[in-house]
């Protein structure tokens, strides 16, 4: 029975992070999980919205949050972290400060929209975790893994502050998954460490200093690829790349991938669909895991 | 409007637990409302239903009664005894049409200064707004 | 009654504890005008000399028969004023006390709210003492036997101070062996004397002295009674080898069929393996050697040839169908002093414990620095490499609202000490990162400016991470730590080849179970609450139990043991007395009223209360009677009636606290 | 090479200089709660990947400000570059909310133009704003031209070949989306 979810994809994966979109929806597709976008969502309320008017970011998170509740799937599935964390923070400061929640309560009203209630947001990750299970994964996972091993790099705020189902310090489950569909994983440190959010914009010599430390952690540890469950980490850590071999004068060339999308590949959906060729480093590595193995399977059938 | 009367709260807390947190709550000067006078006895298996009905005619605004938690009385099971009791007690108290919000039974253990403090406030502020109460008089007329 | 009821009321200021808040002067003045009351005075201190002499005075000169001191909490100063009644020529239970400290003037802030409430509990306590009558203490024997629970440096230590005061003791310890946590440890600080030198001997002396009897590998189950009299129940794990027949040869273990050890050896922290039939250590008492059946074979197949039996041959020591047995004793106090469990290190998992092989916790370092340790005092780490650089991690686990938020009181110190074995035994460079350094014993901050002048680094900054992540050459294959160094003001990265983790103290897992079992409380954070902690420190709210060492909070060697010596002199205080004195607020039944319909029975905890088939009345046997009151407030007939805390009584204060007067 | 000396700044910090109240109102403000309890063990300094550019670090920033060095703490440049990672908050012993405080200073700091005239940071949050409360989603494209324009314009150059790269794989929206209805957001630009 197909299971369904509604679905606030939040306004990076409309356009840097696409490739996210794309690959959750196919892997979704894939393990007949069903996303119901929501109708007319609006900005999570983000970071740089909190900064200006914490009041208002409440509000305008709380509209997704109250048109999730109308929309009836039980949970709210949102594949970016800070979309993830706002929306996590709206209904945790909600519940614990009277002052927010009037507010809140207000806009919504003035909105005609009903309160919040019980909507659990939670990540695709969280749900291949929970909901799907590993020995589902490890069944539907049908292509082998021809690639090397990868570096699994959660960020931040998936799993800070708000994170209740993965360990905070040292979360495992993206590597549980990813070795469940037969990836292999290194050990690595800099798992939870930050991209630099919007400072590789702001001040790129410190944010691309952030993203440089990490891919050089990755690679030393013997990655052929970084995945990510962040459409901001993952342009991070891929569009700069070049940048980076210019400052450093390292020859730093390494994959950096959604989750989804590998794990959409092990199970037999094909590159396009999973956005592969929207990535920007590593081409030459991408085409040769991805591509020329697809380009194989479909000169046998 | 006449000015608010403060409510009166009679708490009976047992000599093991409650009597001890609110000692604690004063040794650590935890604040919490004046409303209440404490009668100390024993254990909670001690309380009389008696006592609840003669303090709600004598005019008291709430009664609270304290304990130590499930499993912890000094007596052994006092606590589980009294907690029967206060179950036939409320509805009793409540016929009498006298609100739930007035009639209180909690556990806190001699560790939970904090939590006296909790109960007391809450108590206290979900009687202040009922108002006085009526005396059984005015309720049975 | 014919008799006047001439009432004295003293109100406290207690300094300004009291007056800052309540008005004194008004209450006393208020009181002056209740009924029956004939003197009403305020005094700065009622509790000191001059206040008791007061009420000692009144009652001669203006013939006072009851007496209402309104102060502190009843549980600190009732029994002083008592005394003052009786000494003053009255009956001690003519009295009544208030609280209107702990209970009025130091929880609120409104002064007329606060006097008022104060008004109100006085008209409360001379309504009420007017019913009081004259009553006597009971008294129980105290039996001279004592219980010590748990077989630690607190346990052995209260155990041969009554020993040698002629008392008969029960040793009773979880463990295989007597010694606790101390029995780990390498060397013990400031000092730096061995903790085996100092610790093993009273070990011995347990052993051999006539007085005490130990029960190791045993626990308590259930404890009946009060103090005085309490029956316990001991229930002996089998260790499968019988104490009495061990000559402590131990050539079972040599003879066993693994001749290597092969499972986790607990005492060594698991840096060793043990065989499944084991000692935990060469001076381990008694010296008997323990079978466990998870691991034996014999137990695990039943095929095994048995080798140890052999070894043992004609002593038949080793009885692989031992049964548990039970004991029962009878005891008059209990000293409990089960000790502590160390924090699991898991729980912090930025330092990397359990994840990086060469992340240790303090205990596994005493182990290492240990002469008897796994490597013979050896400091390697695990792949056999000796560290040149150690980090030590202060406050695990500890000052923490993530896990533990108390100080754990000795990482500072054990820490200091590590670093200085450390850096004997390794000459390796110390980091110690702390958030505040606590060294407030008897030469302690001595300790600390040696280790200042042996070159330690001290780096204030709590540690955030543990890593393997090499930024340059420079830190590859080594744990990096990072660290804000507070005092100088920037982030660090520290490379180390062995981080030591300096784990808290925490109560036992068990400790609620263990705490009801001897109906004592907690305090919030699960340790064992003492009746007072300053003025008794270690009695508990359970009269003839009393607290030692790190089971009411975490403290050092010598706390410890000073703390085991005072239970054991609470303890013997209550035995040479013979006797306790308890309160007479027993219940009894009026025959005239009671209507035989058996309904309080079932209510009496302690089975007081008996049916009589001839007379069809029920009768509560003092001796038993506790004084809870439950019976009384289930008696339909109102024939029960409970000393102190009498209906009548209790209606009359009810009545004195809500009348408006 | 020669130490330049300098006699000029004295680093005495008067009394007159700290508000005690405004400390006491950041600590009633949600989520600044834990203001007076920190520790100063600096776990977060310590944790914080951007500390090592900051001036004060998260630590002295709660120092400073529950000693009411209003001045000092809105000034600063820790405070904007938070990347709000929460890093700090998650290892704070005393659970403190870190980066909700930051986020408090920010929003103060921003209400009193206390920062450096095209600086970035704020100027990135107020078009982040701004776009959202004009179209109710935002457009990475619009927001970050709109800050280029506003601080440095020549950055726009460093930026090419990146955007080259995001157009050529598809991932760059020069239309932005815009809500059929913006719901209950301030009438003003930030």
């Amino acid at each position: 029975m197909p299971q369904d979810y509604s679905y606030f994809p939040g306004c990076s994966l409309q356009s840097t992070g696409v490739a996210y979109d794309e690959s959750v929806r196919a892997l979704f597709a894939l393990l007949d999980l069903k996303l119901h976008e929501l109708p007319e969502w609006n900005c999570c309320g983000a970071t740089s919205y909190m900064s200006i008017d914490e009041g208002s970011a409440f509000v305008l998170s709380a509209r997704n949050l109250s048109l999730a509740a109308q929309a009836k799937h039980r949970d709210l599935v949102t594949p970016c972290s800070a979309c993830y964390l706002v929306l996590k923070k709206t209904q945790d400061y909600v519940e614990h400060y009277p002052a927010i929640a009037n507010k809140v309560q207000q806009g919504l009203q003035a909105e005609g929209l009903p309160p919040l209630n019980g909507v659990q947001v939670r990540h695709p990750l969280e749900i291949l975790y929970n909901d799907v299970g590993l020995d589902r994964i490890k069944h539907a996972s049908v292509r082998p893994w021809r690639g090397a091993p990868i570096a699994c790099y959660y960020g931040c705020q998936l799993v800070r502050p708000y994170c209740d189902s993965d360990q905070q310090q040292n979360p495992t489950h993206m590597e549980e998954v990813l070795k469940a569909a037969g990836i292999p994983t290194v050990d690595f440190a800099l798992k939870t460490k930050c991209c630099g959010g919007s400072l590789t914009g702001t001040i790129p010599a410190v944010g691309q200093r952030l993203n440089y430390l990490i891919l050089k952690e990755a690679i030393r540890k013997g990655a052929g690829a970084i995945v990510t469950v962040c459409p901001l980490c993952q342009y991070n850590l891929d569009a700069y790349q070049a940048d980076i071999r210019k400052s450093t004068g390292e020859a730093i060339d390494i994959p950096v991938l959604y989750f989804s999308q590998v794990l959409g590949w092990a199970m037999g959906a094909d590159a396009k669909a999973l956005g592969l060729q929207r990535s920007i480093a590593g081409k030459q590595t991408i085409k040769q895991w991805f591509a020329a193995s697809e380009r194989e399977e479909k000169a046998h059938v | 409007m006449p000015e608010a009367v403060e409510p009166k709260i009679l708490a009976i807390f047992c000599n093991w637990c409650t009597y001890l947190a609110a000692d604690l709550a004063g040794t650590s000067r935890i604040k919490y409302p004046a409303n209440i006078r404490v009668v100390r006895v024993m254990c909670s298996g001690r309380v009389d239903p008696q006592f609840v009905m003669d303090a709600f005619a004598k005019g008291a605004d709430g009664v609270l009664i304290g304990g130590c938690h499930p499993g912890d009385c000094h007596y052994q099971e006092g606590n589980y005894k009294c907690l029967r009791r206060f179950e036939l007690l409320r509805r009793m108290v409540k016929e009498m049409g006298i609100e739930d919000e007035r009639f209180r039974l909690e556990w806190i253990s001699a560790s939970e200064g904090d939590r006296l403090r909790t109960v007391v406030t809450d108590m206290v502020e979900k009687i202040r707004p009922l108002g006085p109460r009526q005396t059984l008089t005015e309720v049975t007329q | 009654m014919s008799e006047e009821i001439r009432t004295g009321v003293y109100t406290c200021h207690c300094g300004s504890n009291i007056a800052a808040t309540v008005d004194v002067k008004a209450v006393a003045e208020y009181a002056a005008k209740l009924p029956n009351v004939v003197v009403s005075r305020d005094y700065k201190y009622m509790c000191s000399d001059p206040g008791q002499d007061l009420i000692k005075q009144d009652i001669r000169e203006h013939k006072l028969n009851r007496i209402v001191v309104a102060s502190c909490s009843p549980h600190l100063h009732e029994h002083t004023f008592r005394t003052a009644l009786a000494k003053g020529g009255l009956n001690e239970f003519l009295f009544q006390m208030v609280n209107i400290r702990e209970q009025d003037s130091w929880v609120h802030l409104d002064k007329p709210a606060a006097t008022v409430k104060a008004m109100d509990l006085v008209r409360a306590a001379v309504c009420r003492v007017a019913l009081h009558k004259p009553l006597t203490k009971g008294s129980v024997p105290i039996r001279a036997d004592v219980l010590v629970v748990g077989g630690g440096i607190a346990g052995i230590h209260a155990a041969l101070t009554l020993a040698n005061a002629g008392k008969k003791v029960y040793l009773v310890e979880r463990e295989p062996t007597i010694g606790g946590h101390m029995a780990k440890f390498d060397k013990t600080f400031p000092t730096l004397d061995c903790a085996a030198c100092i610790l093993t001997p009273k070990m011995s002396s347990v052993r051999a002295h006539p007085n005490i009897t130990l029960w190791s590998y045993s626990e308590v189950t259930q404890v009946d009674g009060y103090v005085g009299n309490f029956k316990v129940t001991v229930t002996r794990k089998p260790r499968y080898i019988m104490e009495d027949l061990c000559v402590g040869c131990l050539e079972c273990i040599e003879a066993c069929v693994y001749k290597e050890g092969k499972f986790v050896d607990e005492f060594n922290m698991g840096l060793s393996k043990r065989k499944p039939i084991y000692i935990p250590f060469p001076q381990a008492i008694p010296q008997v050697p323990v079978i466990d059946p998870e691991t034996c074979i014999d137990f695990k197949t039943g095929k095994c040839k048995k080798s140890c039996v052999d070894a043992c041959g004609e002593r038949h020591a080793i009885n692989l169908k031992m049964k548990e047995t039970t004991e029962i004793i009878d005891v008059g106090t209990i000293i409990l002093s089960t000790g502590f469990q160390v924090f699991d290190a898991h729980r912090s998992p930025e330092y990397g414990y359990g994840v990086y092989p060469n992340v240790y916790t303090a205990l596994e370092i005493e182990r290492l620095v240990n002469a008897s340790g796994p490597t013979s005092g050896e400091v390697v780490l695990r792949d056999g490499k000796r560290p040149k650089s150690v980090a030590i991690i202060h406050c695990v686990g500890s000052r923490d609202e993530k896990n533990n938020r108390w100080c754990s009181r000795v990482c500072c110190m054990y820490s200091l000490k590590l670093a200085h074995l450390l850096k004997e035994h390794t000459d390796a460079e110390i980091f110690n990162f702390y958030i505040d350094i606590r060294t407030p014993g008897k030469g302690f901050e001595e300790f600390y400016q040696k280790l200042r002048n042996e070159g330690v680094h001290f780096i204030r900054g709590k540690v955030a991470e543990v890593t393997d992540w090499a930024f340059d050459p420079s830190e590859e294959g080594k744990l990096v730590i990072r660290v804000e160094d507070t005092l100088l003001g920037f982030a660090r990265r520290i490379p180390v080849d062995m981080v030591v983790l300096a784990t808290g103290l925490e109560p036992h897992a068990d400790a609620q179970e263990v705490r009801r079992r001897f109906n004592l409380t907690c305090s919030s954070e699960g340790f064992f609450l003492e009746r007072h902690p300053k003025l008794a420190p270690v009695s508990t709210f359970t009269d003839g139990v009393f607290l030692a060492g790190a089971c009411q909070s975490p403290k050092d060697i010598p706390d410890t043991v000073a703390q085991a010596g005072a239970a054991a002199a609470e303890a013997l205080a209550l035995i040479d007395a013979g006797h306790v004195e308890i309160e007479p607020n027993t219940a009894f039944v009026l025959e005239e009223d009671c209507s035989g319909c058996r309904t309080c029975i079932p209510m009496c905890p302690f089975s007081a209360i008996t049916f009589s088939e001839e007379t069809k009345l029920a009768s509560i046997n003092q001796a038993l009677c506790k004084g809870c009151g439950t019976c009384v407030a289930s008696c339909p007939s109102g024939s029960i009636v409970q000393n102190l805390y009498d209906d009548e009584e209790i209606f009359a204060e009810i009545e004195g606290v809500l009348s408006n007067a | 090479m020669a130490t330049k000396l300098n006699f000029s700044e004295r680093t005495i910090k008067f009394q007159r200089e700290a508000d005690p109240e405004w400390a006491r109102q950041v600590s009633e403000h949600p989520g600044c709660e834990g203001l007076f309890s920190c520790l100063q063990c600096g776990s977060c300094t310590g944790t914080c990947p951007l500390s090592i550019y900051m001036d004060y670090g998260p630590r002295r920033i709660i120092g400073l400000a529950r000693e009411g060095f209003r001045k000092e703490v809105l000034n600063s440049q820790t405070i904007w570059l938070c990347a709000s990672c929460y890093s700090c908050a998650v290892h704070c012993p005393q659970q403190i909310h870190i980066t909700d405080v930051m986020y408090n200073f920010k929003r103060e700091a921003i209400r009193s133009h206390l920062y450096p005239k095209r600086f970035a940071i704020p100027v990135l949050a107020q078009e982040f704003y701004n776009v959202v409360r004009r179209n109710g989603r935002t457009s990475e494209f619009l927001v970050v031209l709109r800050m280029a324009l506003r601080t440095n314009p020549l950055i726009l150059f460093t930026m090419w070949r990146t955007g080259l790269d995001l157009l050529r794989t598809g991932r760059l929206k020069l239309m932005s989306e815009k809500l059929k209805h913006v719901p209950f957001l301030p009438k003003e630009d930030a």
